[in-house]
């Protein structure tokens, strides 16, 4: 206890972008872990919780949302460029989120001004994308929200100065430990095998079909799947619709050949 | 071994008794599912042979928990989950596939966590009558001969009850009032007949003996490749399979600048990516094909070193559970027969 | 700090999403006021055209993660509404319990953490901990108590999936019911103290004007957070479904939010509007509370939605007690089942910053059409004029020491949540 | 307490302290910890091809080779790469630092039936790591081997690890060391240039009944190696090799090493020739 005032607190910026605010959410929510991360690092900035940030150097920025606009650019490459290591939370930032489901369908221009018609925006408005579409990500925390004992065991790594443990694995991983019967039997449309796992199976736990929004698995044999469904008696299109309301970039490459 | 028999009538009553021998574990409904839980009421343990979704290896080789906890000055172990339990209902393949994890787990060195989950637990065995997906037949492990405190074959009107260790004698003397020595030739002819009633049910069997071989000779078989272009890598057939005894360990962090946390264990499968995968990377087995290679030479044709026995006991979880029906029945029919299946 | 033409608030701190204050001054006089949205467009109503009723009640909680519940509840209802489903009673009830959980959370972390430490002068909740330790911690417990309803009702904290169409996927089982409510028996005291708290903070009155107020109606004579009217504080009731003709729609070139207008006028809804336009309707502890804050000042001053969100909290808390007695030994009932697969519906709800509501055309089980029109952008027309006045009165008085912050806390208090203004769009189909 | 403690717990990872550490070459560090405990540090012994779990709170642990050898008793030594998370850390460690072990496991070398006869030890890259144990045990008993020829290569000469003592010991009568490297990046390089195989060339005649050949580099090393031995006409069973896999347990229970049936942990690392045609997956 006696070098408590030696412990250097490494300096944290949480940071959001477009998106639902669901992860930071996470943290605030957090309440058994809140107090602590505030004892044991320095946090800059947080606006959603507190208010008089300092932009300067971190240590490690967290980034949730997708870069929607102009000015959200420049704030990633601000933070960027002040942050040792930055760190993508959430499916907004890793795949863009919802809003990014249509990318590469060049519909969005169009709809911005269906929606808005000739508005001069105050800042240009872009398509939802990832961070890592702008700016090199360090370390992703995958979710949608983030799993509050992921993303704390990632943050309690990057307090020690060391990486977070990735989660390699499908989301079924964990709907087993649950101990749930699987909805594929049922020829219910589970998203599950191809869906990065982490978030403790919440959906099959409720009896309810995975929708896919952690984004996928890397390792999903998405053919094989697909064709599964099919014979659940659902049509191709109607398997790529669903998968890509949360796929948003990162789904694209997966399904590409299919 | 001591053979005695019981009253039906008795079993509740007799049941409730075992509650001075340890806490009650058992399989019952829980949210539509049948699993291996804490048993608060006997009314709700299911004794019929129905199969749980997760085998019972959770109660001994628990599913995630923290086997220390560190800081400072070093490891402390967890034995937080030892307590004394009465597991009742085990069936004869989960039985023997305790016996197969055995080999694994209280070899020396031997796992502190499954030796004293195990020390701690006396197992009620159950007889049972086959399921649509039973495949113990095949597997030789219908019927067992040790590895039980007590075992009970379900006659109807009685029970008869084997006697396979000191302790099983103790719960016995008990409420010794509930059983008889006496059993009769006409109880003998009942067990014969139920014996044989219960081989006539079985729906589907395998060819388990020729297997090892088969394995060994389809190695390089192109059959592989499309079993391995189906498998989804959910890894639930692992998840299920009484004698999958993998896991990983992760080191987590507390929340604070200290150096104080602990090392969580956590089931793992051979059917996930990073199962062979280190530092290069080089992954031995980033072929679907290599993973399942692995597994069902684990299950049909060796394991473990010196015991090189296959680990399959037939439980038929793998046939119910895997959403593209790759199986021990599809793959052994496979490669005895040398074509996949038909579409 | 006497001479400033600009007064740039950005970013606008402790409010949920990025957005910003601009307040123009010249020759002492206020020029002009803009709340900035700065969080990026998402266009929600044109992701869900062509999905299936499902794949909205997925999407729709990713607007927001705060009221994630609320939204999925409009939805629920809309939806429900154009297919022709006929929910049970029981689910009903269910679905007020999610909801209260829902108020319960997002009240509870706006009120203690994010509007309180100005009222005491913190930057945030946990600097204020060292002082206030017993108010944060209970505060942490109420929030806490809020999101364990939401995970259990709605699948997990956020964007759970469980409530679906026709009902929920699981329900929670006798032993968990009957925790919820002794644990709501338990912090319904915590709720009353705040209230004495309250009573006696001292509300700046600098912003005061008159303005307008607009919450759902509940379809009985008691309080509640949803229905199928929409109620104005100039006495009028309007079918929800004309809410086009009700609530006026613009867009502006300083945000990605749409902005509303009443009759041509700014107007307010929230905590506020509700306690105001149906407190009367009040019963049991939340009437104690109602008592004990009101003053005919609400009508003209927004820092007393903080005060109205404190008297919900009360409400809620009870409600969760009446809802575990109602479905306590009730079988679950089976899932009710859509009588169509075309229509029309629309669905309102109070989220816990306002009036929410939900608007579909589903055609052949896919849809044709959606509108979402969200609280926040109904009142930032009024946060604006209310900083303005705000500006005027302080720049006369020369008390301009901290006027950032007092402008920060009028749009504060408001709770406004800017991701489900931004992606608040109109969709003008040929 | 006094409960638990009776259990054994193979687990338990012991404090052990980094006595020394150097770079080897970039991002390979060479390190000497010793058992805290001074008594278990004297009487800590192994055999030559054994590893250690080597553990950092809050990282995880990782198996390691043991370079050292036993007839140096007191002291461990290793050879480590930096390649992840667990790696990283431990580079971050200073002298005198706490690190936690446990150990030994594995088989380790047949150094029984390798006593009397010719010892070729062939090494590849980071497989140099193990081989330096039975490579010093060899020179420490040398009076119990035979000849001791020592080969070992590299991708190039910026790679070759314990450069220093290994040139020096070319110094040594009682042993023939060939290097090479795949190719020379500096110029200055005076060995070899080619593949390991290479250096084949250059052993002189040798009786294969009574020699014993040891391997371990990349897994790509493996099969031209063992060709090149068996050219030699070598007894399967007399060329050993250490293999790694991936290991969270090293005592047998994890699952991760299992090859076929075999566990690489208990049943390895170091397996023969002859193992490996019966074992399918070995190489
Ligand atoms: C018997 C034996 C002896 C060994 N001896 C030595 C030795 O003497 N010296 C030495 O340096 N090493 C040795 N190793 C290897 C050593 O154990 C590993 O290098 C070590 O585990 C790395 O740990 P780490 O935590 O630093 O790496 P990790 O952070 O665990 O990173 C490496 C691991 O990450 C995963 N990984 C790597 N790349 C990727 C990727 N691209 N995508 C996803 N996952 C990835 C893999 O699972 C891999 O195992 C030995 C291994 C064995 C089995
Ligand atoms: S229900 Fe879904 S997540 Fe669970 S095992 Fe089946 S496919 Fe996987
Ligand atoms: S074999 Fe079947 S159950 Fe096993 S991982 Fe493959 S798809 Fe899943
Ligand atoms: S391989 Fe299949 S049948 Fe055999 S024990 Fe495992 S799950 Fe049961």
């Amino acid at each position: 206890m006696a070098n408590e005032q030696q412990i250097i607190k490494p300096k944290i910026g949480i940071y959001g972008l477009t998106g639902c605010a669901g992860d930071q959410l996470v943290i605030i929510h957090t309440e058994d872990e809140i107090l602590n991360l505030f004892n044991s690092v320095d946090i800059k900035s947080f606006v959603m919780a507190s208010s008089n940030p300092e932009e300067g150097e971190l240590d490690v920025a967290f980034v949730e949302g997708s870069v929607s606009t102009e000015e959200e650019l420049h704030h990633l490459k601000d933070i960027r460029k002040r942050a040792k290591i930055l760190v993508a939370m959430g499916n907004c930032a890793l795949c863009g989120g919802p809003q990014a489901m249509y990318t590469g369908d060049g519909t969005f221009d169009t709809r911005v001004k269906q929606v808005y018609g000739d508005v001069d925006f105050l800042t240009k408005p872009l398509e939802g994308a990832p961070v890592d579409a702008y700016v090199e990500v360090d370390y992703y925390v995958p979710g949608c929200p983030v799993d509050a004992k992921q993303l704390f065991a990632a943050i309690a790594r990057l307090i020690h100065g060391s990486s977070p443990e990735p989660y390699p694995h499908p989301v079924c991983h964990e709907c087993k430990l649950n101990e749930n019967k699987c909805l594929l039997l049922d020829k219910k449309f589970c998203l599950g095998p191809v869906t990065a796992g982490g978030c403790n199976s919440a959906c099959p736990n409720h009896g309810l079909p995975c929708v896919g929004c952690w984004g996928p698995n890397p390792d999903g044999n998405f053919k094989e799947h697909f064709e599964l469904l099919q014979s659940f008696g659902m049509t191709k299109e109607d398997i790529v619709r669903r998968i890509r309301n949360f796929g948003g970039h990162k789904i694209l490459e997966y399904i590409k050949d299919l | 071994m001591r053979i005695l028999k019981m009253d039906s009538k008795y079993l509740k009553e007799f049941l409730e008794s075992l509650r001075m021998f340890g806490k009650l574990y058992g399989p019952i409904w829980k949210r539509d599912v049948l699993t291996h839980d804490h048993v608060e009421n006997v009314d709700d343990l299911v004794l019929d042979g129905e199969h749980t979704l997760i085998p019972v290896k959770k109660l001994f080789h628990p599913k995630r928990f923290n086997t220390m906890r560190f800081n400072e000055e070093g490891f402390t172990p967890n034995y937080s989950m030892f307590e004394k339990r009465v597991l009742i209902g085990a069936h004869p393949c989960d039985i023997h596939s305790l016996l197969r994890l055995d080999e694994v787990f209280l070899t020396d060195p031997a796992d502190p966590y499954y030796k004293g989950l195990r020390e701690n637990t006396a197992i009620i065995g159950f007889s049972c009558l086959p399921t649509e997906n039973s495949l113990c037949r095949s597997t030789g492990t219908d019927i067992v001969e040790s590895g039980f405190d007590l075992f009970f074959v379900d006659l109807e009107d009685i029970y008869l009850v084997w006697v396979g260790s000191s302790l099983g004698h103790d719960m016995i003397l008990e409420k010794e009032e509930f059983f008889d020595e006496n059993v009769t030739h006409a109880d003998i002819q009942k067990y014969i007949q139920w014996r044989e009633m219960r081989n006539d049910m079985f729906k589907k069997s395998f060819n388990f003996r020729d297997m090892p071989d088969i394995m060994e000779l389809s190695y390089n078989s192109e059959i592989w490749d499309y079993f391995a272009e189906k498998c989804l890598s959910c890894g639930s057939c692992t998840m299920v399979c009484p004698t999958c005894n993998c896991y990983t360990l992760t080191d987590v962090f507390d929340v604070t600048n200290k150096t104080e946390g602990r090392r969580e264990r956590v089931w793992d499968s051979c059917m996930f990516v990073d199962y062979s995968l280190v530092a290069g990377p080089h992954n031995f087995r980033g072929k679907r094909a290599d993973r399942l290679k692995l597994w069902y030479t684990h299950k049909l044709k060796a394991f473990g070193g010196e015991y090189g026995r296959p680990a399959c006991i037939g439980c038929g979880r793998c046939v119910d559970t895997c959403p593209v029906d790759i199986n021990v029945l599809t793959i052994a029919e496979a490669f005895t027969s040398c074509e996949v299946p038909a579409k | 700090m006497t001479k400033k033409d600009v007064i740039h608030i950005e970013p606008l701190a402790r409010v949920e999403g990025n957005g910003g204050i601009l307040v123009q001054i010249k020759n002492n006089k206020v020029k002009d006021v803009k709340v900035r949205i700065l969080e990026g467009p998402r266009l929600f109503e044109t992701l869900v055209l062509g999905k299936t009723p499902e794949e909205n009640l997925s999407l729709v909680p990713r607007i927001c993660a705060i009221c994630n519940l609320s939204h999925k509840y409009a939805s629920l209802r809309a939806l429900e509404k154009a297919l022709d489903i006929e929910i049970p009673e029981i689910v009903d009830t269910y679905r007020h319990l999610m909801h209260h959980g829902e108020m319960i959370e997002s009240h509870s972390l706006h009120l203690y953490f994010l509007a309180l430490p100005d009222f005491f002068g913190y930057d945030n909740a946990v600097a204020m901990a060292d002082e206030l330790g017993d108010i944060v911690t209970k505060a942490l417990q109420l929030k806490k108590f809020g999101n364990k309803i939401m995970r259990i009702m709605g699948g997990r904290g956020i964007h759970g999936e469980n409530p679906v169409l026709g009902g929920f996927g699981k329900l929670p089982d006798h032993k968990t019911l009957l925790s919820l409510k002794w644990e709501a028996l338990e912090l319904l005291d915590f709720a009353m103290a705040t209230i004495d708290i309250l009573a006696d903070l001292e509300v700046p009155d600098h912003m005061e004007r008159e303005t307008q107020f607009l919450c759902c109606k509940p379809p009985y004579d008691g309080y509640d957070y949803y229905g199928d009217e929409l109620i104005t504080s100039d006495g009028e009731v309007h079918p929800l479904d004309s809410y086009k003709e009700v609530i006026q729609e613009r867009t502006v070139g300083h945000s990605f939010a749409k902005r509303s207008s009443y009759k041509g006028k700014p107007f307010s809804v929230g905590a506020l509007a509700r306690v105001l336009l149906l407190g009367d309707r009040l019963k049991g502890k939340a009437k104690d509370a109602y008592d004990k804050l009101y003053n005919e000042r609400w009508h003209r001053n927004p820092i007393y939605n903080n005060f109205a969100q404190a008297i919900e909290q009360v409400f809620s808390l009870e409600g969760v007690i009446e809802c575990v007695d109602r479905v306590l030994d009730k079988k679950a009932p089976e899932l009710a089942k859509p009588k169509r697969n075309s229509g029309t519906g629309t669905g309102g709800v109070e989220a816990p910053r306002g009036t929410l509501i939900h608007h579909y055309e589903i055609k052949d089980g896919k849809t044709t059409y959606a509108d979402y029109i969200t609280p926040t952008a109904m009142f930032l027309d009024d946060i604006e004029a209310f900083i303005w006045k705000s500006g005027e009165s302080l720049l006369a008085s020369g008390n301009t020491d901290n006027i950032e912050l007092q402008f920060e806390i009028i749009a504060r208090a408001y709770d406004p949540c800017i991701s489900c203004s931004a992606h608040l769009v109109h969709v003008d189909y040929e | 307490m006094t409960k638990t403690q009776q259990i054994e717990n193979p687990y338990i990872p012991e404090p052990a302290r980094i006595v020394r550490h150097y770079d080897l070459v970039k991002d390979h560090r060479f390190f000497q910890v010793r058992h805290v405990d001074m008594k278990r540090a004297m009487s800590f012994t192994y055999n030559p091809g054994q590893f250690i779990m080597l553990s950092i709170p809050g990282l995880g642990e990782a198996p390691f080779s043991i370079s050292s050898t036993p007839s140096r008793p007191g002291i461990l030594e290793m050879g480590i790469r930096k390649v992840g998370k667990l790696t990283e850390a431990l580079f971050k460690k200073k002298d005198n630092d706490i690190i936690y072990i446990r150990g030994p496991y594995g088989n380790g070398f047949k150094i029984d039936q390798m006593r009397g006869k010719d010892i070729i030890i062939v090494a590849g890259g980071l497989g140099v790591i193990p081989l330096r144990s039975i490579l010093y045990y060899v020179l420490d008993n040398r009076d119990q081997f035979g000849r001791l020829f020592f080969l070992y290569g590299a991708k190039n000469p910026d790679e070759i690890l314990f450069k220093t003592e290994f040139f020096q010991l070319k110094n040594r009568v009682d042993i023939e060391c060939l290097y090479t490297v795949d190719v020379d990046t500096s110029g200055e390089w005076t060995e070899a240039v080619g593949v390991v195989t290479r250096l084949f060339e250059h052993l002189p005649e040798i009786d294969p009944s009574r020699s014993a050949a040891v391997v371990c580099g990349p897994p790509v090393m493996y099969k031209y190696v063992i060709q090149e031995l068996l050219k030699l006409k070598i007894p399967k069973n007399q060329i050993q090799m250490t293999l790694e896999r991936k290991m969270e347990c090293g005592v047998g229970k994890c699952g991760h090493c299992v090859l076929d049936h075999l566990y690489t942990c208990i049943d390895g690392p170091v397996f023969t020739y002859w193992d490996t045609l019966h074992f399918r997956e070995l190489i």
